[in-house]
């Protein structure tokens, strides 16, 4: 992971002034109500006690925009208001909290931007994985499970959204290289397996031929093998992420499968960041989580856990502070 | 007939309080706990905030409340906004220029506002399902100027408009002048008048339809304009925006009074209504309030603000 | 222009709704100094061709002649422009605005394109005057009673300085008093040189106003003359083609069981009444509009909260928290306003008769279409309600509305009957059968309470008469004591009012 | 002859929504691929059945004045808490279903116990009420929700008795218990005269507070079930699975010519209304396109229904 001096240089961006341990930390939730959020948020509060317990963490302020971006703005607007000494943020809209967070930033704020980004670098660190990348890798295993050649179809996820976008664009590229792969049709749904099932049933009726499906994300995935296993079509390769529901499924059927996922646990990497670069710690302005795959011969051992992840939830790979520290200095 | 001029219009304007003194007081009262928690708001700078948040909600809740005192209904609010702020995004730093970027803006939102008009005026189609089928058009469209989030707006022109001044505040208080001027207009009365008795404005010699139609190329105006706030205010464009702004300007309008069938309710009170909304956001955090309870106390906000003033009007009337 | 030119025409004209023909073939014409009277049952199309001659319709066939010339593409906007204002059966105001905003809307005085509030007011403040508005000109019309909102109405037509002034049913929701000063403006306007074009079912208005007369039935003129020693009994012979029977009916008091016994009893402005009746009376409430009478009936009815220091009601000790309380113990109530408050225009004739009943009449769970369909006959062949009962009650004219209003009632076998002006705005014939039925219904036992703003009615028909004055009885008229000048005189709080 | 067609079309304009769902479906089955199948057809059948019984409880509601906000929200916490409340020893599944529809109703009574008694818009109230469902899902939602094991739940959703999908079998009982309850019972009598004057009916002595709580109730039975098919459907509730039925099932009520403003209306006609819907976003999938196009589709395809239809009739 390339990561030059300069991105080093600006690891202290942001904070200013009195900033001392025990830290009140923000965190300017998008929406807490999907079960990704509620899991991530669940990996902040654990790693918020556990700082607690070391006397660095005072106090986390919640707040839950219901989906609202203008209601984000204004919620880190009331965090700036409140000096808070760091803020935790997944944005609602990868433009629209621009303004508000580099204020924040200007007011000295830790900034740690995770998940869904902002475009502005004033930040003090994003933590990501790379969405170009996680599409990009998923194009390529369909190709080669498929031998580079046979229909495809692509399930997105919402329109007008930069993840779903990000993630189809990195796609394109192995796509162009591997013209064989014909993409008979894409849709765009909630990250959801209702609507992802009800789209693929309408779309088996009319293509009897499909050779793969190349899904980007979410639920969409069991979705779509719900759809194949309803219908009573025989499953096809299949990629998407780490939902328990379709783990299952795919151990279920057999099918072939892959699968990343972003990791909850991004959540609590945030919180450990931002006490990080509170205490002076050398905090990198992009982190770059990679990618954890799930494929047909690490799968047993995600569904072995799976009973203590929600049915409709993410099982995510395992996590501790050394994986933290290693990706912190990385 | 010594009728001082402007008495008249003073009791006219006066008497359009009643009924609102319940909510005038629970959102004074959410101004002064905000105040109280948080003192920074009488700074210009906090106030020019809280007033740049408040300002696109307010927006919205006019060009609801515009439409339902037609005894219309909008649900492509939302999409709306989002087309005003991709194509003010899209175009401000291109060729057009902030000048032009505005007046497209606004020409699209007179536009789409009109042809919806159209549609519900002449085929006497229901409001809420054009809009409706509207708000799909509208965003697909918003889709189309912009896929994903981007765009630019100069930054002199978001720091004009959000940046350390109330400009917010200035122009909430030019739009309300505007709506004030149009409701002293022929129209803005046919307006009312259209909404609550279509029949009796009618023969009265109002043209109903076109004040409808009217009323829709405002209402799409003033939703275009809370998209090209939040364009300012962002800097940029997001095709999805404003979807969460369809319901809220609902809320706001109903908060504050305006009936569904057209004819009843005012301005003001629509007003006070999205700033209860803007305000319970900003009170809640500062008192700590986790999400849970946000979720709760905001529903128990918006029922008693309605509730408490009924429940005691029906206590003094017995 | 010649004084004997009319104003306003039509010719020939033909209108109908969804098929049925209403107007086939009208004429009439006003002209400038004149009254003119346009006459006929409910139903028979005058509201339809006001509606044509203001632009409010287009005929189907024939012309709208206006100073000579035919218009075309006629509208509410050019009768306007044409000096043609009208004050419709069905209020045109808009309850939010102002009274002095309702009576210049379409019609505003502009500055600079926006409403020239001081001109209004100033042009408001006259005709004001002129009706007898006392009320702030900035009052919404949602805070008017009835009566108040159609002199409003009648303000707002004369603000447009018309030359033809049409009035349809203008006195049917105004007091004694507002209508005298109505008739008094009616013969001012004549004689300034407007032509007006009068409508109403109360004959001895006619009478007393009109010169000349158009008469319709079954959408044909049967006559047009003048009015110029024509008698009473000619009148009602014009317009129902055959001899004037006596309008009330005779009867002898009977005297049942006491029913009803209140003592301070109040409700909304209705304060500390004492009232007691019995079973077979027919008992009279009057007074000027708005005296609390209203609230009086209601507060009975258990539709506005109401107490009293001693009760006994049906039979029952406690006053009826709930409508269908009242309704329990065999209390009924017909409003006033019967679009707003009795009928649901939109729907049919028979489910409006049946509404009340339906639930007794189901079987299990189910309606009992059967016993629904004989109810409907029985109540439509009782009080001869005309049309198919699958139409819906917005489609039957004023006169038919109230007897759905009031027969739906019936099958409660109600014994006490609650009416709040029943007789608005029927026609002649109608008023008869309703009266009827009145004291039909008393020798049968019920009490029948019988507001009204029409005293001629309380005068002939009622046992005993309470007159209100500000929320009070100002008086109680027993029979033989009811005379007009007593009930006026109670309800003014003259001295010599007379107590029984 | 013809023209007693016309006027029986618009005396009943269901009947035009019904012509409308033949054509599209006659239309489309002869030009697309894999439409006219009885498989498609029969799914498509079973996704209108969820929209089709949460409409139920819409149209009642609409008919009667009144509207409800809150039924997406409802069926979400429906389709997430019956797994919770299914208990493990139950082999029917039926004990879930009934305390998960107890509870559906339950918010049903208070929505319409907030219209009616505390006079609270129907809009807001129901709103409201779907703020608070979402404080309900934060405590709820990735907490202990196991996949359903629910055994009628999963029949439910997977069964097909008679060669029907259980679910559609479910709705037509629905429809046919809505269709009694509005035109052959008292109850849909009053519920048509409050929606069309409620003051009226007030003082003709119908119990309109009273109606209103049994309204609302039937609405949240019937967005309850609702969530509970979808659950079934899908093997798995999640939060906002319920969301995108709320403006599907006011849609399908006005396609179906029931007026937006209440006292007029049938179900007969939301039942066409929803299958419409359906229709229209499967036709939609199938197309290539870009997200925006399709939306704009989406919306023209509505758009132009509604002025085939051309509804509210001229005054
Ligand atoms: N808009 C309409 N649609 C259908 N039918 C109508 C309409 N307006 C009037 N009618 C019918 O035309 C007939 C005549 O109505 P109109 O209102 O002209 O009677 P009218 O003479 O004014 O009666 P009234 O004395 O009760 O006022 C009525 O019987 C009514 O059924
Ligand atoms: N089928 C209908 N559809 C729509 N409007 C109708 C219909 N039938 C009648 N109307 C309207 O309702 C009115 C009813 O007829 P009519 O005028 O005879 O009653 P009315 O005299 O106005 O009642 P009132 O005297 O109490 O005011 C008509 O004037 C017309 O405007
Ligand atoms: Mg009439
Ligand atoms: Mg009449």
């Amino acid at each position: 992971m390339p990561l030059t001096a300069i991105d080093a240089a600006a690891a202290a961006n942001c904070i200013k002034g009195e900033r001392k341990a025990p830290y009140t930390i923000g965190w300017a939730n998008i929406y807490s109500v999907p079960t990704w959020m509620k899991q991530t948020e669940g990996t902040i509060t654990a790693q918020v006690e556990a700082l607690k317990k070391e006397g660095r963490v005072k106090d986390l302020m919640v707040t839950d925009a219901q989906g609202n971006a203008q209601t984000q703005i204004q919620q880190i607007q009331s965090m700036i208001d409140a000096n808070v000494d760091a803020i935790i943020v997944i944005a609602g809209s990868s433009s629209a909290l621009d303004r508000v967070v580099s204020d924040a930033c200007d007011k000295g704020i830790a900034v740690i931007n995770f998940d869904s980004l902002v475009n502005t670098d004033k930040v003090t660190s994003k933590i990501n994985t790379d969405s170009n990348e996680w599409g990009s890798k998923a194009a390529q295993w369909m190709v080669d499970q498929l031998g580079g050649k046979g229909k495809i179809i692509i399930m997105n996820g919402p329109a007008g959204v930069s993840v779903s976008d990000d993630r189809r664009k990195g796609a394109q590229p192995v796509l162009d290289a591997n013209k064989g792969l014909e993409v008979i049709t894409e849709t765009n749904t909630e990250y959801n397996v209702a609507p992802a099932q009800e789209a693929m049933t309408s779309l088996l009726f009319a293509n009897p031929e499909i050779d793969g499906v190349l899904s980007l994300g979410g639920a969409l995935s069991a979705g779509a093998l719900l759809a194949f296993d309803r219908q009573g079509r025989d499953p096809v390769p299949t990629t998407g992420e780490n939902a328990r529901q379709f783990l299952e499924l795919w151990k279920e059927k057999g099918i072939k499968g892959w699968a990343t996922m972003q990791p909850n646990w991004l959540g609590a990497l945030s919180v450990y960041a931002a006490v990080q670069a509170l205490d002076g710690k050398p905090v990198p302005a992009r982190v770059k989580v990679p990618l954890p795959v799930i494929d047909d011969a690490s799968i047993d051992s995600y569904l072995a856990r799976a009973d203590k992840f929600p049915a409709d939830g993410y099982i995510y790979s395992d996590y501790d502070q050394a994986l933290f520290d290693k990706l912190l200095t990385e | 007939m010594s009728v001082a001029r402007g008495s008249l219009y003073r009791t006219v304007q006066r008497t359009r309080n009643r009924g609102l003194t319940g909510l005038y007081l629970l959102v004074a009262a959410l101004l002064v706990a905000y105040v109280s928690l948080f003192p920074g708001v009488l700074s210009l700078a906090g106030f020019s905030r809280f007033t740049q948040n408040w300002f696109p909600l307010a927006l919205v809740t006019m060009a609801q409340a515009l439409l339902m005192l037609n005894g219309g209904i909008s649900l492509s609010i939302g999409p709306l906004v989002s087309l005003g702020a991709v194509i003010a995004a899209t175009t401000m730093s291109g060729p057009l220029g902030v000048p032009g970027g505005i007046v497209l803006v606004a020409v699209t939102g007179l536009g789409v506002g009109a042809v919806f008009g159209t549609i519900v005026a002449l085929f006497r189609l229901p409001a809420i399902i054009v809009t409706l089928a509207g708000s799909f058009i509208v965003g697909g469209v918003a889709l189309l100027v912009l896929p994903k989030p981007g765009g630019m707006v100069p930054a002199w022109f978001s720091d004009a408009l959000a940046g350390q001044y109330p400009t917010a505040f200035l122009l909430l208080l030019l739009v309300i002048v505007g709506w004030k001027v149009f409701m002293a207009t022929p129209t803005g009365l046919g307006l009312y008048a259209a909404g609550d008795n279509p029949l009796g404005a009618f023969r009265s010699g109002v043209r109903v339809e076109r004040v409808r139609i009217v009323a829709f190329a405002l209402s799409g105006l003033l939703t275009v304009l809370a998209g090209l706030f939040v364009a300012a205010q962002t800097g940029s464009g997001d095709p999805v925006i404003g979807a969460p702004m369809t319901l809220n300007s609902i809320a706001g309008a109903v908060l504050g009074g305006v009936g569904f069938l057209g004819g009843r309710g005012t301005m003001r009170g629509a007003l006070a209504g999205s700033l209860l909304l803007a305000a319970m956001i900003n009170v809640m955090f500062f008192l700590g309030f986790p999400p849970v309870a946000q979720y709760v106390a905001q529903g128990l906000i918006i029922v008693a603000a309605v509730a408490v003033p009924e429940l005691l009007s029906r206590r003094q009337r017995a | 222009m010649p004084l004997n030119e009319a104003t306003v025409e039509a010719r020939g004209v033909h209108r109908g709704f969804f098929g049925n023909p209403v107007l086939k073939g009208v004429d009439i014409a006003l002209r400038p100094g004149r009254v003119h009277a346009l006459l006929g049952e409910n139903g028979a199309g005058k509201s339809t061709l006001i509606n044509l001659l203001s632009g409010a319709l287009l005929p189907h066939a024939g012309e709208v002649i206006v100073d000579g010339g035919s218009v075309s593409r006629f509208s509410p906007e050019a009768a306007r422009r044409a000096g043609i204002a009208v004050v419709q059966q069905e209020l045109s105001l808009v309850s939010e605005l102002s009274i002095a905003e309702n009576i210049g809307l379409g019609a505003y005085p502009r500055r600079f394109g926006l409403v020239d509030y001081g001109a209004l007011a100033e042009g408001v403040e006259q005709v004001c005057r002129l009706v007898g508005i006392q009320e702030n000109r900035g009052t919404p019309i949602s805070a008017l009673p009835l009566g108040r909102r159609q002199m409003v109405e009648i303000a707002k037509a004369l603000f447009r300085r018309p030359r033809v002034l049409i009035l349809d049913e203008p006195t049917s929701s105004l007091s004694a008093h507002e209508a005298g000063v109505l008739a008094d403006l009616v013969l001012r306007l004549r004689d300034e040189g407007l032509a007006v074009l009068y409508i109403s079912h109360r004959l001895n208005e006619v009478l007393a106003l009109c010169s000349h007369v158009t008469v319709l039935k079954d959408g044909v003129v049967t006559a047009d003359r003048s009015l110029a020693g024509v008698s009473p009994d000619e009148l009602v012979r014009l317009m129902v083609g055959r001899d004037a029977e006596h309008l009330f009916p005779s009867w002898s008091p009977v005297a049942g069981k006491e029913i009803v016994r209140l003592e301070g009893f109040c409700a909304g402005s209705a304060r500390d009444v004492s009232f007691h009746a019995r079973r077979g009376e027919v008992v009279g409430v009057g007074g000027l509009v708005g005296q609390g009478q209203e609230d009086f009936l209601q507060g009975l009815y258990g539709a506005v909260a109401a107490r009293a220091e001693a009760v006994s009601i049906a039979g029952s000790a406690s006053l009826p928290k709930s409508v269908e309380a009242a309704n329990a113990l065999g209390i009924a109530y017909v409003p006033a306003d019967r679009k707003r408050e009795s009928l649901v225009l939109t729907h049919s004739i028979a489910i409006n008769l049946a509404l009340p009943s339906i639930g007794r009449l189901a079987r299990g769970w189910s309606r009992s279409r059967h016993a629904e369909a004989e109810l409907v006959s029985d109540l439509s062949a009782r009080l001869a309600i005309k049309g198919d009962p699958a139409r819906p009650v917005q489609a039957l004219s004023g006169g038919n509305q109230q007897k759905v209003a009031l027969a739906k009632w019936l099958p409660l076998k109600p014994a006490i009957l609650l009416l709040n002006d029943p007789t608005r705005g029927v026609d002649l014939d109608t008023k008869r059968e309703i009266y009827r039925m009145l004291r039909a219904l008393a020798a049968d036992g019920t009490l029948v309470v019988l507001m009204s703003s029409d005293t001629p009615e309380l005068v002939h028909l009622c046992d005993r008469v309470y007159v209100f004055r500000e929320g009070r009885v100002s008086g109680v008229l027993a029979h033989g004591t009811i005379s007009e000048e007593a009930i006026v005189g109670a309800a003014l709080g003259l001295p010599e009012r007379k107590a029984a | 002859m013809n023209r007693s067609l016309v006027t029986r079309v618009a005396a009943h304009p269901w009947v035009l929504t019904l012509v409308l769902v033949a054509l599209v479906w006659i239309v489309a089955g002869f030009t697309l691929r894999g439409f006219g199948s009885w498989g498609h057809l029969r799914y498509l059948l079973e996704l209108s059945a969820v929209i089709g019984i949460v409409a139920a409880g819409q149209t009642l509601v609409v008919i009667a004045g009144g509207i409800d906000l809150s039924v997406g929200a409802v069926m979400t916490v429906s389709a997430i808490l019956l797994p919770l409340l299914s208990p493990a020893d139950d082999p029917t599944g039926l004990a879930g279903i009934g305390a998960t529809l107890a509870i559906a109703t339950g918010i049903g009574i208070l929505n319409g116990a907030g219209a009616a008694y505390l006079r609270v818009p129907p809009i807001i109230m129901t709103l409201a009420m779907a703020t608070f469902l979402q404080g309900l899902l934060i405590i709820v939602a990735g907490g202990s929700a196991v996949s359903v094991s629910n055994p009628a739940v999963i029949w439910l959703g997977s069964a097909r008795p008679l060669g029907l999908p259980a679910g559609v079998i479910l709705w037509i009982l629905v429809s046919a218990a809505t269709l009694y309850a509005l035109h052959r019972t008292p109850f849909g009598a009053r519920l048509m005269a409050i929606g069309a004057n409620p003051i009226a009916s007030r003082l003709s002595g119908l119990a309109v507070d009273r109606a209103s709580v049994r309204l609302y109730s039937a609405s949240g039975f019937l967005a309850g079930v609702a969530g509970i098919l979808l659950l079934g459907m899908n093997r798995q509730g999640y939060a906002g699975i319920g969301d995108p039925y709320l403006l599907s099932s006011i849609a399908a009520v006005v396609l179906g010519g029931t007026s937006i403003l209440g006292g007029r209306g049938t179900y007969a006609g939301t039942v066409p209304g929803a299958i419409l819907l359906v229709t229209s976003t499967a036709l939609i999938t199938v197309v290539n396109a870009s997200p925006g196009w399709r939306s704009i589709m989406f919306g023209s395809l509505i758009l132009a229904l509604l002025l085939v239809s051309g509804r509210e009739a001229r005054r």
